[in-house]
């Protein structure tokens, strides 16, 4: 754990800072809210006390009630990941700036995270499904979607093939909506 | 009584090919004798009239023929070749070490159904295979494979051997273009590119031997190589050697220069929508044509039917037949009933549980292999053909064996390497080989 | 060529040869839908003389069923669009709906040539959240039949380097040198190619003699086979000339484009998750990380060799090292890690594999998202590719290896 | 890449010329069969004994051992003997009818048992922690649990089996094969029939059964 980098983490962000640092093993996190994510990407990337220059992972989480997006970066100057969380994205239209400006390699990654939860990365240029078919309506990995072939869940219903598109809004589905799993 | 029909059904299955056969059989001799005996002297008399045509249409009939067993030998020696150089055994169920495989591919590809994609364009589609497949025939007779056996010794058979080799990328042009497809597009676009451009250094390589042997006939070429190794034209000119060998492989659309058909890059090129016993023509014109370049470069370059040394041991037999009359006879009826009874003898003799004719069948069959033997040696000793045609058979798979080899080694090259080495690296070498060549000869031949 | 293929369908919907490219039923790949974002429309797009080609899912060296469309202009690559999702099997839902040990059985086949990395990074990334000290011989058994996956996957992309740039032999070798490799790991966990083997707190058996004999025979001739294959291809003209130059990246880019493992250190950045953020044994292993100025496929392809090296010589170190002791860290049956996140990352053949994974407090994780490098190598192609040729796409496409089981996971 | 032009080219063949005259490496299989590991995994197959009789025992222990539930022990293979399902993980991975589920020891939300009280399962899991979560003390959970609800509500036998990992007829069993265990006593009144049959219904009706609240994340 590096406490130097949340002193430096605290001293720049104070305000921006969604809640306190997290600290565990050797991963620091913060929070951010959606609309800070740029400038907050920039000063990590281009300031010479962080220079985290390497986007490891970019990735979306359904949390049941809000929306986040994950982003871990890499630094020589310290030896923690840096997770920063883009936290409280609304569950209907979840919408995050993109980061593609600072990183090329975003783009696949939030076209991903678009495919699979939805959320909108405004300044992303080829936001497009990336595994799903086009014609596809739902969001795979987000918490309300079922299995489709989940016998469990749908009784009488039988196994159906997963490929077939269905709309999570729809009155029939909702009555089987799973949610998010808890102790 | 029983009517005819049912005697025919208590016959045995012998007895029925027999009944059945004999009498086509003597219909069909009747028939020859009486055509032999109304048409055959005028036949005679044309035919002798035109012996050059008999010759041609003789030595082409062999000649395609001879394409088949050709094509599945040079296929198998790929696969079993490769197969080696890659530590795997290759093919070794099919035969003898897996000898037939290309036979049993062949009638695969026989079998196969043999369709034309929607879209395509059928007429130019159906002929584009049968364009390449003859390209590479007819380049065959002029090549001579020994003395005297060649199909026709024309005076500009180097000429017409080049033009026919051109005429292959026709095949491969039409192939590309009326296969609805754009890989056999760019197929057989590279294709066009590729041989157009490596016909240039490949012809001005071997300007320099016209220009020694001051013709252009291939016999002719091979019969000025006789002699001693030196001089063979290797020795003479090794940088048109060079040009010569990576021009022909380029022009055989072999690796590294197979960009036609890289399945890496664009599936199968020019074949990709064949199928059936069409994709079978291009793959047999591909062998056949690696036989031919080999063949080529063996007859410009490294003797033809020359031996590269002189028999140590000359043995000369000449048999008087004519002379030994009766004898003759007498030895043609003694000697192999004799031969095969001593042969047999040992078998006989040694294995107590062997019957006397299973003896008898063992001589026989090693009689014909002795017999065989003896006529092959006899024929080796006496007639230069068989000699020339074994060394230009020798010679000729060696080169294959090369092209193979280097199959199994080097990776393919870009499109613009390829162009590039062509016009910027062989042209301008095959240019100063003919340049020197020529300046030598002046040198050499100018009374001082 | 009966209907002119060239023509992009936006063009116009009445025109003659349109219409009979859709009568005959030639797939063509322009979707059938209006374009979705600005640079779908700008691809699809067809400019002057230039054409749609097809490339995939069923090609030969598309490594799996990669389809790429590619926009050309006679042999050059104008761009080109890779489409994934052949392959998508939805693992990180599955993973949501599995427990914490089953998920090891679902991201083992994600990647099928180095699948010991998969099952590593999910691993570490649950010791993290169920605070587990690994026991050091099970963390030098990992680190062991991990190096032994990486030289067998780099032994692969030799071949492949080499198949796709038209050899047809140093594949075949190097799937000797593999099955050697794959044998011995075999006689480990059980199985070939998607072992199984790591488990949260350790691994699933002990070295046995089998496998023990099977590395020494290996170790004592690995070095010389290696080498003695490499000479086939590394002072091949046609080889160097065809990969020297192509695909450039720098520093800069290799950054901007997300890139890791071999890949970026090609392009001169040591950066390597075994010594930047240091894992399992590591620390005490002594290695360097090879890398490359240049940034291109030829520095790309060496990197890799250099590191079959590195990895030899971890091997060596960790049979002199491994200590005894268990080889499994003690833990209840369920596992249910108080809620928590946790990211773990290992250094993996192709880059960095890692798994970032949420706990809810029950036995399942609440989401699992699972970081392949491919995935994000992949994208690379279109950038370094345009402006090439099309027998540069395999090219460029080969040295960057990825692999579509992890790509489309 | 060598000063002279061609060399490494050269090289290269003088490799594949040598490779030519190697050994091969080929396992020739048919004639030699593969060498296969002691430790090696692979398909299952079931034994059967010299009379010919099934030595399979149906214990389900394999099922359940399973990560991808891609045992599935209910097949018959052409011979009409039984025989395991198996197949790659890749098409098993989405094996999720309830009766896989349950066969492979897996937690299945049960519309059946809906009818049973929620109760507060503080208890049970203090009584589990005690025991490390281990199934071999079965009994002893039991009678705790006995001890704290005055009953062995079945909500709790859910919980011991989802935790434990034990299966859940197996714990059934042994509650029910005791005396002083009383299984699934209702605290409140009402005939259970009736009280089955709505869940039944529910069930069929296809509703939600989940006791949804947000994650911690």
């Amino acid at each position: 754990m590096d406490r130097a980098l949340k002193r430096r983490l605290e001293a720049r962000f104070g305000d921006r800072l969604l809640g306190p640092i997290r600290q565990r093993h050797d991963e620091t996190e913060i929070r951010v809210a959606p609309g800070d994510v740029p400038e907050v990407m920039r000063a990590l990337h281009d300031e010479p006390e962080f220079r985290f220059e390497a986007l490891m992972d970019l990735c979306g989480v359904d949390t049941g009630s809000v929306m986040q997006t994950v982003y871990h970066l890499w630094s020589e100057t310290t030896p923690d990941w840096l997770r920063v969380v883009a936290d409280g994205l609304s569950r209907d239209d979840p919408r995050v700036p993109s980061v593609t400006f600072l990183w090329k390699g975003a783009e696949w990654q939030e076209r991903e995270a678009y495919d699979m939860f939805g959320i909108a990365f405004e300044g992303n240029r080829d936001l497009r499904r990336i595994y799903m078919p086009p014609d596809y309506t739902s969001f795979p990995l987000r918490k309300d979607f079922f299995l489709p072939d989940d016998a469990a869940r749908s009784p009488g219903g039988g196994v159906r093939h997963i490929e077939q598109a269905h709309a999570p809004s729809n009155a029939t589905v909702d009555a089987q909506v799973r949610k998010a799993p808890t102790s | 009584m029983d009517s005819p029909s049912r005697t025919f059904e208590r016959l045995t299955l012998p007895g029925k090919v027999i009944f059945t056969l004999v009498p086509i059989l003597i219909a069909l001799l009747a028939g020859l004798v009486m055509a032999i005996v109304l048409v055959g002297p005028f036949a005679l008399d044309f035919l002798s009239a035109n012996l050059p045509l008999v010759r041609f249409v003789v030595a082409a009939t062999v000649v395609l023929l001879m394409t088949v067993p050709t094509a599945f030998l040079i296929i198998y020696m790929e696969m079993k070749v490769i197969a080696l150089m890659n530590l795997r055994y290759g093919p070794d169920r099919v035969g003898p070490y897996g000898s037939l495989l290309s036979v049993v591919h062949g009638l695969k590809v026989l079998m196969k159904e043999d369709f034309t994609p929607t879209g395509a364009d059928g007429i130019v589609f159906t002929w584009a295979p049968v364009v390449v497949y003859m390209a590479s025939v007819m380049t065959l007779l002029v090549l001579p494979f020994a003395p005297g056996i060649f199909g026709v010794d024309m005076n500009i058979g180097l000429l017409y051997f080049f033009a026919m080799g051109g005429l292959g990328v026709v095949g491969l042009l039409m192939a590309g273009w009326s296969s609805f497809n754009k890989y056999s597009l760019i197929g057989g676009l590279r294709s066009a590119a590729q041989v157009v451009s490596y016909e240039i250094p490949l012809t001005l390589s071997v300007v320099g031997i016209v220009l020694l042997s001051g013709t252009l006939s291939l016999n002719k070429i091979t019969l000025d190589q006789s002699g001693s190794l030196f001089d063979w034209y290797v020795f003479k000119q090794p940088l048109a050697f060079l040009i010569f060998m990576i021009a022909a492989t380029a022009e055989a659309n072999r690796t590294p220069f197979d960009l036609t058909e890289a399945d890496s890059e664009i599936v199968a090129g020019f074949a990709t929508e064949y199928s059936g016993m069409r994709f079978g023509f291009f793959f047999f014109a591909e062998y056949v044509n690696v036989f031919i370049v080999s063949g080529l470069a063996v007859a410009l370059f490294m003797g033809g039917w020359n031996a590269p040394f002189d028999w140590p041991f000359p043995i000369v037999a000449q048999p008087d037949l004519a002379g030994m009359g009766v004898g003759l006879l007498l030895a043609i009826g003694l000697i192999p009933p004799l031969a095969i009874l001593l042969l047999a003898m040992p078998f006989y003799l040694l294995n107590t549980g062997l019957r006397f004719w299973q003896a008898l069948v063992i001589g026989f069959v090693l009689f014909n292999v002795v017999a065989v033997a003896a006529l092959l040696g006899f024929a080796f000793i006496s007639f230069d053909w068989v000699v020339g045609l074994l060394w230009f058979l020798m010679k000729t798979y060696g080169f294959v064996f090369l092209f193979v080899w280097m199959r199994g080694t080097l990776p393919r090259v870009r499109i613009d390497q390829l162009m590039g080495f062509a016009w910027k690296w062989l042209l301008p070498a095959a240019l100063l080989n003919l340049f020197v060549t020529a300046l030598a000869i002046v040198l050499v031949t100018t009374p001082r | 060529m009966s209907a002119d293929l060239t023509t992009a369908r936006h063009a116009s919907s009445d025109d003659p040869r349109v219409m009979l490219e859709e009568a005959v039923g030639v797939f063509a790949p322009i979707p059938p839908y209006p374009p979705r974002t600005e640079r779908e429309a700008e691809f699809y797009t067809l400019g002057d003389g230039e054409m749609f080609i097809n490339m995939g899912p069923q090609h030969p060296s598309t490594h799996g069923v990669l389809r790429v469309v590619l926009k050309i202009e006679g042999e050059r690559v104008v761009d080109l669009d890779p489409v994934l999702g052949y392959l998508h099997r939805g693992v990180e839902k599955l993973c949501e709906n599995a427990d914490y040990h089953h998920t090891i059985a679902y991201t083992d086949p994600l990647e099928y040539v180095s699948a010991l990395f998969n099952e590593w990074a999910p691993v570490m990334a649950f010791e993290k959240l169920m605070d587990v000290e690994v026991p050091r011989r099970a963390e030098y058994i990992r680190v062991l039949s991990g190096e032994l996956n990486r030289i067998a996957s780099h032994a692969l992309f030799m071949g492949w380097m080499a198949l796709d740039l038209g050899g047809l032999t140093p594949i075949l070798w190097s799937f000797i040198e593999r099955d050697e490799i794959v044998d011995m790991l075999a006689s480990l966990t059980g199985q070939r190619m998607l072992f199984n083997y790591f488990r949260i707190g350790g691994v699933n058996g002990d070295l046995n003699h089998e496998f023990m004999s099977r590395l020494g025979a290996w170790m004592s001739k690995a070095t010389s086979q290696i080498e003695a294959n490499q000479a086939l291809l590394n002072e091949n003209e046609i080889f160097v000339r065809r990969m020297r130059g192509l695909g450039t990246l720098d520093r800069e880019a290799a950054f901007r484009l997300c890139m890791t493992g071999p890949n970026i250190r090609a392009s001169g950045v040591p950066l390597d998750m075994r010594r930047a953020h240091p894992y399992s044994v590591y620390p005490d292993l002594e290695f360097d990380i090879p890398t490359r100025q240049e940034g291109d496929c030829l520095a790309r392809y060496l990197v890799r060799l250099d590191e079959v090296k590195q990895s030899i010589r971890i091997i060596d170190q960790c049979l002199h090292d491994m200590p005894d002791g268990p080889i499994m860290a003690k833990l209840p049956r369920l596992m249910r890690p108080r809620p928590g996140r946790a990211y773990a990352a290992v250094e993996g053949p192709r880059g960095q594999y890692a798994t970032y994974a949420i706990s809810d407090g029950t036995d399942q994780p609440f989401r699992m998202r699972i970081h392949d490098p491919s995935f994000v190598h992949l994208q690379a192609v279109g950038l370094l590719t345009s402006g090439n040729l099309i027998a540069d796409t395999m090219a460029i496409m080969a040295s960057l290896d990825p692999i579509m089981g992890g790509v489309d996971k | 890449m060598s000063l002279i032009p061609g060399l490494g080219l050269a090289r290269g063949m003088a490799l594949t010329l040598r490779r030519f005259f190697e050994p091969k490496v080929t396992h020739l299989y048919p004639e030699i069969p593969a060498e296969i590991s002691p430790k090696f995994r692979g398909r299952l197959q079931l034994l059967y004994d010299e009379y010919g009789t099934l030595k399979c025992e149906t214990c389900f222990q394999c099922a359940q051992a399973c990560p991808i539930e891609c045992i599935d022990m209910g097949g018959e293979d052409t011979k009409g003997r039984f025989a395991v399902h198996w197949g790659a993980s890749e098409t098993y991975g989405e094996r999720r009818e309830e009766s896989a589920l349950r066969r492979s020891g897996r937690t299945v939300p049960d519309p059946a048992y809906e009818h049973f009280h929620e109760i507060d399962l503080a208890p049970v899991d203090a009584i589990l922690d005690e025991v490390d979560h281990d199934p071999k003390e079965m009994l002893r959970i039991l009678e705790a649990i006995q001890a704290a609800y005055g009953c062995v509500p079945v909500a709790a036998l859910k919980r011991v089996s989802q935790t434990t990992g034990a299966w859940y007829a197996m714990l059934y069993g042994t509650a029910t094969y005791y005396d002083h265990l009383a299984v699934g006593a209702r605290d409140d009144g009402g005939p259970a029939d009736v009280a089955f049959l709505d869940a039944l219904d529910g069930a069929l009706t296809g509703r939600s059964i989940g006791d949804g609240s947000a994650a911690d994340a």
